[in-house]
């Protein structure tokens, strides 16, 4: 299985932190662009599933499939969104994304006292945690 | 288990059919004193609950009527401002009717144009060559299932997340599609459908799924 | 085990600290410093004399430093410290491979540069307790490459 | 309960001396708190220097009686801070036992450690805190009873 | 030498090191601010730095939802939050009939375990940090209160009350361009 890529945003739609770790194909935009159009994307995703949806939710917009990739979307209570693309042969990871915020993003921007929030995030351990914790994934597969 | 409802849109994103089968709607009317305990808050016409629950009233949740006379938009149907109507002291105690936000025909036009350019982009941000669009959804409440063919009609099912046959029943829908719509003279393409026959058929498979698992 | 919250909000307390007095107009970064090791000095002063207050009697010198860099640095930071050496002539060396309030921020080189503000307060911790035990010294914290962390202790004898 | 208490910082200056109220010779009780001081530096460095014997007792910040008197008994406490905390009993007073004693310093020594806590308080200065005093004036005579006169 | 162990109270101990940081934090704005106002305003500030923070480690600690009325947020704050960080579990009181302002009764506040006000500070808010908190913490779950000590056992009241009331719910903000 490949993780393709990943992408954080904070609750206003900056782009906190991305990385690719599998990509065969551009989008043929810039990055901001392409960061945009994702996070609107989702955006647009999150109201379209409220307005449709015949019941009473809370966690909202899981993910979504397409033939050749998934999206695995988590917003934590105070509205980061994490972003992550894969092979669609990802099942439900709904409790890997939670930990990548509670173990990685927590641990290693927040608890980080020269990380501002909100701002790109630039710290390099937080980028080798990270790797360890991806890298460390049973679905996680160097394949390039 | 259960299939909600039945949407399909044209290739340029128009609504050409669309099937409620779950008409499950959530209402509460309850008597309330002074002050209410509520959070109510206007948003694109309609007056919603932003905070607050109380005896299955919910965030999100919207003002059906006051008193008894139904809300249209921010206004009761005597006009009267809703938001102002429920702050007023002079008015309690006051009955409040609350529901889901049901989506009109409007909205759900909106809704099928929205998917449509969802799907478009979603092909455009693929990481891998030669990637369909959105063809699964998934939710905590509803899973959605998409299915393009060739000519770029979109099918689309939303049902609950654990309902199975979904697949059997996109296929069945193209071909009663193909056979009830597209083999119609009188039908013109990329117009709304709007005949019995095919009503019937897309509802005996809706049936036939949520028993069987199998649309066939 | 999962870490006790109120190490948390100690250590965002730190930094606010930290963050406000270097928010502060001035100039020289000594003074900066040496604001911070002048609380933890207060602090360590304190500490010191709650965390005695049910010992029993310190015997000699040697007692209060084994006191110091052993019980109360792993009652503070919830570890041992990695390694502690002394020259028998007032030098102690204590060595932490992995100090708490840098391995969150960094493994390595990246802002080694900010590393003096968030070590000032604990040597003024160390030099305060010893201070109220009656040890007058110098202490200072050397970095190489985070989180591993050498302190030092000259003891002042007069 | 006790006629003086006083608290000698490390440096052997009084941080707080509280006497009995209608006590009439107050100096003087400034000066056996002094006097006593000797006797603790004496005490304390002879528990130093004995390292064969390693009792407990040695150990502990009570120092027990520190000397006699004809009128009073002195008793002596000292923190591993060397603060030195004296509490001066009148020798009339026979039902005090030492363990009694012992607590009244423990009392005294945690509500000291509160003082240097507070972040108010500047270490080295005198003690003001009320919390502190409240404490002391607890274990103090509230009178003098008029049978004992006080005499040094 | 004989082997000594001392073993401490960890919890307690680090509880002290909060509170004893706390101290020299507020004894040095006391330094650089003349006012007590201004003070005040200072700790509310930091408290507001810490929050935003704090309710990061608090959401994944307890893997809780968003709260869904401001009931639930007095109970969360009083037996989660403050349970967890401070090790108090403040009593839940005064709520005004609308059910958006109440109160948090702290019979027992660690931060002022050792403190006694001088007289000339009777305006200082010494605990003004919770406020600053609190109001960080729920702004990141997109609730805006205000948060402020009515009364204070420091001042002399018998209770320390902790007042929130509620503003507005607020909305995600759309990145430029979008939607």
């Amino acid at each position: 299985m490949t993780i393709h890529l990943l992408h954080i945003y904070d609750r206003n739609g900056n782009s906190l932190f991305a990385k690719e770790w599998s990509r065969k194909k551009s989008s043929n935009l810039t990055k901001v662009e392409e960061q945009k159009l994702l996070f609107g994307m989702i955006h647009s995703i999150k109201s379209f599933v409220t307005k449709m949806s015949p019941k009473d939710g809370k966690e909202g917009f899981i993910s979504y499939t397409t033939s050749r990739y998934k999206i695995h979307f988590y917003e934590s209570p105070t509205g980061l969104k994490f972003i992550l693309l894969t092979d669609i042969f990802v099942g439900n990871i709904r409790e890997t994304m939670k930990k990548l915020y509670s173990s990685v993003y927590v641990e290693f921007v927040v608890r980080n006292p020269l990380c501002p929030l909100n701002e790109p995030i630039r710290s390099s351990l937080f980028e080798t945690k990270l790797e360890t914790f991806m890298t460390g994934l049973s679905f996680f597969e160097d394949s390039n | 288990m259960t299939v909600f409802s039945i949407y399909i849109i044209n290739k340029a994103g128009g609504l050409i059919y669309q099937y409620d089968h779950q008409k499950s709607s959530v209402e509460m009317e309850k008597t309330f004193s002074y002050p209410l305990d509520l959070k109510l808050e206007a948003y694109s016409d309609q007056v919603s609950v932003v905070f607050g629950q109380r005896d299955g009233i919910q965030v999100g949740h919207v003002v059906l009527a006051v008193n008894g006379k139904q809300t249209n938009g921010r206004k009761l149907e005597d006009g009267n401002d809703v938001i102002e109507t429920i702050a007023n002291e002079k008015n309690y105690p006051i009955s409040i009717k609350f529901g889901r936000p049901k989506l009109t025909s409007n909205q759900k036009i909106m809704m099928a144009s929205m998917f449509h350019s969802l799907y478009a982009i979603s092909v455009q941000l693929s990481p891998v060559h030669g990637s369909s669009g959105i063809q699964k959804l998934e939710t905590d409440t509803f899973t959605l299932h998409c299915n393009q063919t060739a000519t770029g009609v979109k099918f689309v099912v939303i049902a609950e997340p654990r309902q199975v046959g979904i697949d059997s029943l996109l296929h069945r829908l193209y071909l009663i599609y193909s056979d009830f719509a597209l083999k119609n003279p009188f039908y013109s393409l990329e117009m709304p459908i709007r005949t019995e026959q095919f009503d019937s058929h897309v509802l005996s498979a809706i049936e036939s799924t949520e028993k069987t698992g199998s649309a066939a | 085990m999962q870490e006790d919250a109120t190490n948390v909000l100690f250590e965002l307390l730190h930094d606010e600290l930290i963050s406000y007095v270097y928010s502060n107009d001035i100039d020289m970064k000594s003074k900066q410093i040496s604001i911070l090791e002048s609380h933890g000095f207060r602090i360590g002063q304190s500490l010191a004399e709650q965390l005695t207050k049910d010992s029993s009697r310190f015997k000699d010198e040697l007692e209060i430093m084994k006191f110091v860099c052993r019980d109360f640095w792993s009652a503070m930071y919830q570890k041992q410290v990695d390694n502690l050496r002394t020259n028998h002539q007032g030098v102690y060396v204590l060595q932490d491979n992995c100090f708490k309030l840098l391995k969150r921020i960094s493994s390595g080189k990246q802002y080694l540069e900010f590393a003096p503000r968030f070590l000032a307060i604990p040597c003024g911790f160390v030099r305060g307790a010893l201070a109220n035990l009656g040890i007058n010294s110098i202490v200072t914290a050397e970095v190489i490459s985070m989180p591993a962390v050498k302190f030092q202790i000259m003891i002042q004898r007069v | 309960m006790a006629v003086c208490i006083g608290v000698i910082a490390k440096e052997n200056y009084p941080l707080y001396i509280r006497c009995a109220p209608n006590v009439e010779n107050e100096v003087n009780f400034h000066f056996t708190v002094h006097t006593s001081l000797d006797v603790i530096e004496e005490k304390v460095a002879s528990l130093g220097k004995s390292t064969s014997i390693s009792t407990t007792d040695l150990r502990e910040f009570y120092l027990g009686q520190l000397y006699p008197s004809e009128d009073y008994r002195i008793y002596g406490y000292v923190t591993n801070t060397k603060v030195k905390f004296v509490i001066v009993v009148e020798a009339a007073n026979t039902q005090l036992r030492d363990n009694e004693v012992r607590s009244m310093f423990r009392r005294l020594h945690n509500a000291y450690t509160d003082v240097i806590c507070n972040p108010f308080h500047v270490p080295g200065d005198k003690i003001k805190s009320k919390s502190f005093d409240s404490v002391a004036s607890s274990m103090i005579v509230p009178e003098r009873k008029k049978e004992n006169p006080l005499v040094i | 030498m004989s082997k000594q162990t001392r073993a401490f109270d960890n919890k307690k101990l680090v509880g002290e090191l909060f509170t004893l940081t706390y101290g020299a934090l507020v004894s040095q704005l006391i330094k650089d601010y003349e006012k007590d106002e201004e003070v005040n305003k200072q700790l509310d500030k930091m408290g507001y730095n810490i929050g935003i923070r704090l309710v990061e480690d608090f959401m994944a600690r307890s893997n809780m939802g968003k709260c869904q009325d401001f009931r639930e947020t007095a109970d969360v704050l009083a037996k989660m939050a403050f349970k967890m960080y401070l090790n108090i579990t403040p009593t839940i009181a005064n709520w005004s009939p609308a059910n958006d302002e109440f109160s948090l009764m702290l019979d027992n506040n660690p931060l002022v375990e050792f403190v006694e006000l001088p007289e000339d500070r009777s305006k200082l808010n010494y605990s003004n940090v919770l406020c600053g908190a609190v109001r960080g913490a729920l702004e990141m779950l997109q609730l805006e209160v205000e948060a402020w000590f009515p009364r204070d056992s420091l001042k002399g009241d018998n209770v320390t009350e902790l007042r929130i009331k509620f503003i507005r719910k607020l909305t995600d903000a759309l990145p430029a361009g979008e939607d």
